[in-house]
């Protein structure tokens, strides 16, 4: 039941070429910022990312855009990336723009072994097209399929060798979510504890959804918009 | 004429005492400083949090700690954390009272365009799109023309549509209108100094004018 | 904000004839024990219950039980209870035995304002009679709808005056998923604390989804099957 | 033949290293007691705990930590507390190893009867139908005949069905049976001075004996 490994290139290994990922956070906070520093040296191209922003030029999977090793982005928002905005105007980048909301229940969806949700985001609009359309008590909604990843790599706060996780503050975000959706579950810690530690009643993923886990050092944790009084 | 500030204010008015608000980025968070004293109302971040607190003093800056537009925050007594797909069910079950946001057009019959102008510009859709299929009660803050000078209080809207049919009432730098159920702009209210005969100008969409029309009251 | 009522009576005061309520509790755990009473004590009839179990004879829902007051039972389990078992058998109660993954999943479905979820359990079996079977990757599914209740009536370890909700061990179960479910939901809880005392990150019901809150006194928590080494 | 604790035994060498097992009321539950040491197993509940420990001393007992069969039970560490949607979210996402739990009749197709006799008996399926309809791998523990001397081992399934060809594997106090994915019973392993002819009297479905048939070792 230890699932730990040692660090990032070991936890991604075999994560190759043509891969669909998910990768945890919300612009970038709660970012797996070592797995994708170790997914840009490992330099594995054409891959399909499930994530709810795409990084900043020079920081989350911005990174791997500059590297060309993005195939194709699944994101709800993907402003503040000029590099992105280049490469999916030239045509470089496929993009799917989903609804965040559709998006994070596609992820618990996968999680929660339903094939499918509805939401009535997207109604009446270019997200609709080509979707089944379905009415009930006099409102109508999309049938949005759950997502299928070959890996899912997610940031907490504490973890522990089982891989029970606890995330801190808004840096939760995507994370359970995209943790439970994965075929294999990778989680980079800030803090790896023993069993025992966390308290039953305050993990937010139980270690039944994570596969690999290792601690992360001097996380960088770089801050968007500062904004202060 | 409202500055971006005038037409926070004004929207401030329509929250209730109790509310659950979402706030769009923009001119929506704009809404938060004025809030009246006294009235308790909680602010979802649709990342994941109930509860948003004012932005941190210079120096205690939380990178975990984030609103929607990515800006860094505090929380606040009774803050409750939870992940993005609890933050969409509960804005879905319609649990959020009021939802307030911005807009690059809006048309007479209640659509909602805001996130794509094709070939240009690509940023994405967010939650926005959730937010206007699902919210019974939603206020749009936008500028009444563009910078080109033209309306964006349309018959139709040009650009791809982020919801149809979900606006309930907009405010300007120039108006207060309700969206009608069977259509139309309905002045409600006009900014000081400004004439319905402004307004009337900056309109593209049907305006429905009845009667006297009071100046704002900021 | 302040959610907080007195007492269980005041806080079901609005509980009225032929309406749909939710219980939390899995067996006699996590039970709103004080709610049941006061229902018992108005003498609240003909009414639809959704809930797990059907308590025992002589506590929890088999005290509603006893007076006639339920009209249909929603549930998953309902052995242990022999009055149940009478009136089912006599036909002076309407059951209606649901796999227990889906009642808590048309709770969820509720709570996140989805219509309705697919799910394989009962696939081939009486369950399935009636609802649509749907084919994804393979594998049939039927659809059931999200529920519909008047009100929900949870029991946490402790809440805010803002109606957040922390649940204690296993007696979380349902509870959670039935707090969100509620057109008005009722929150009775053994401590009841100011607003800033819960941990925001330990947080398992937000207080958006909780309209009324109160401290119950002397809590029973009866034990069903007490089992030791 | 075995007694309940034998079943129990012998089923728990089906359990591998590291796996997540749900254990159904009855004998299933007393398989906890024979998992091998040094061995990982994390045992599930489908109320809502992941890492159910042994019962708790008397005067131990806590009203509020009980496992599916409402056993007040103790927490190990590493234990995780869930609601009941993500209990079964976990289970229907096959994240579950392994499954064992009983029944009163299971067909050669793997159809499986648990939950109901018409006009006699009305418990409900609990969880156990969403168990059958997504765990990979399902173990039925039960007995081969029951009271009356009749195999529960049938061509079909004469009760209301709990799930459909699910089940992979029976222990019963005389055999260790596959069902074969084309249908069938095939008998693997005889219980301790059980005779293949005893086995085949007391099986009314299709009984498949494919060369010896070796004693088990419990």
């Amino acid at each position: 039941m230890n699932k730990v490994v040692s660090n990032a290139d070991e936890a991604i290994k075999d994560i190759e070429d043509g891969m669909t990922l998910m990768l945890g956070g919300f612009g970038l906070c709660g970012l797996p910022e070592k797995c994708i520093a170790a997914l840009v040296r490992k330099n594995v191209k054409g891959l399909t990312c499930i994530s709810n922003n795409a990084g900043v030029d020079d920081f989350g999977i911005g990174l791997m855009l500059k590297k060309r090793q993005v195939k194709k982005m699944i994101s709800s928002y993907v402003g503040e990336n000029a590099e992105f905005e280049r490469q999916l105007l030239s045509g470089e980048l496929e993009v799917e723009l989903i609804p965040q909301g559709t998006l994070a229940t596609r992820c618990m969806a996968a999680g929660y072994g339903m094939p499918a949700i509805f939401t009535p985001a997207g109604i009446g609009t270019e997200v609709a097209e080509g979707k089944e359309i379905r009415n009930f008590n006099g409102k109508d909604y999309l049938m949005e399929l759950a997502f299928e990843a070959d890996f899912a790599i997610v940031k907490a706060w504490k973890g522990d060798t089982m891989g029970n996780l606890v995330y801190r503050s808004t840096a939760r975000n995507f994370n359970p979510l995209m943790a439970m959706a994965g075929k294999i579950t990778i989680a980079e810690v800030e803090e790896l504890v023993e069993p025992g530690e966390l308290d039953p009643d305050h993990i937010h993923t139980p270690g039944i959804y994570v596969h690999r886990i290792f601690k992360g050092f001097d996380y960088e944790k770089r801050i968007e918009q500062r904004t202060v009084r | 004429m409202l500055d971006k500030e005038g037409i926070a204010k004004r929207i401030a008015k329509e929250i209730k005492d109790g509310f659950y608000v979402n706030l769009g980025i923009g001119i929506p968070t704009l809404v938060a400083n004025y809030i009246p004293e006294g009235m308790e109302v909680v602010l979802q971040s649709e990342n994941g949090l109930l509860g948003i607190g004012p932005f941190p003093f210079a120096g205690e800056e939380d990178p975990d700690t984030i609103n929607a537009g990515k800006q860094t925050i505090t929380m606040l007594s009774g803050s409750a954390v939870f992940d993005s797909a609890m933050s969409f069910g509960m804005i879905r079950a319609r649990k959020v009272n009021l939802t307030i946001l911005g807009a690059m057009e809006v048309a007479e019959n209640g659509d909602i365009a805001s996130w794509k102008i094709p070939g240009k510009m690509v940023k994405g859709m967010g939650g926005a799109m959730d937010l206007v299929a699902s919210a019974e009660n939603i206020i749009v803050a936008m500028q009444h023309v563009n910078k080109a000078g033209e309306s964006k209080l349309l018959a139709k809207c040009s650009l791809p549509l982020t919801g149809i049919n979900c606006v309930k009432k907009i405010v300007t730098e120039l108006a207060v209108l309700d969206v009608l159920p069977d259509g139309g702009f309905k002045l409600l209210e006009r900014a000081p100094g400004v004439s319905v005969e402004q307004i009337r100008n900056s309109t593209a969409g049907r305006l429905i004018v009845d009667g006297e029309i009071p100046e704002m009251v900021v």
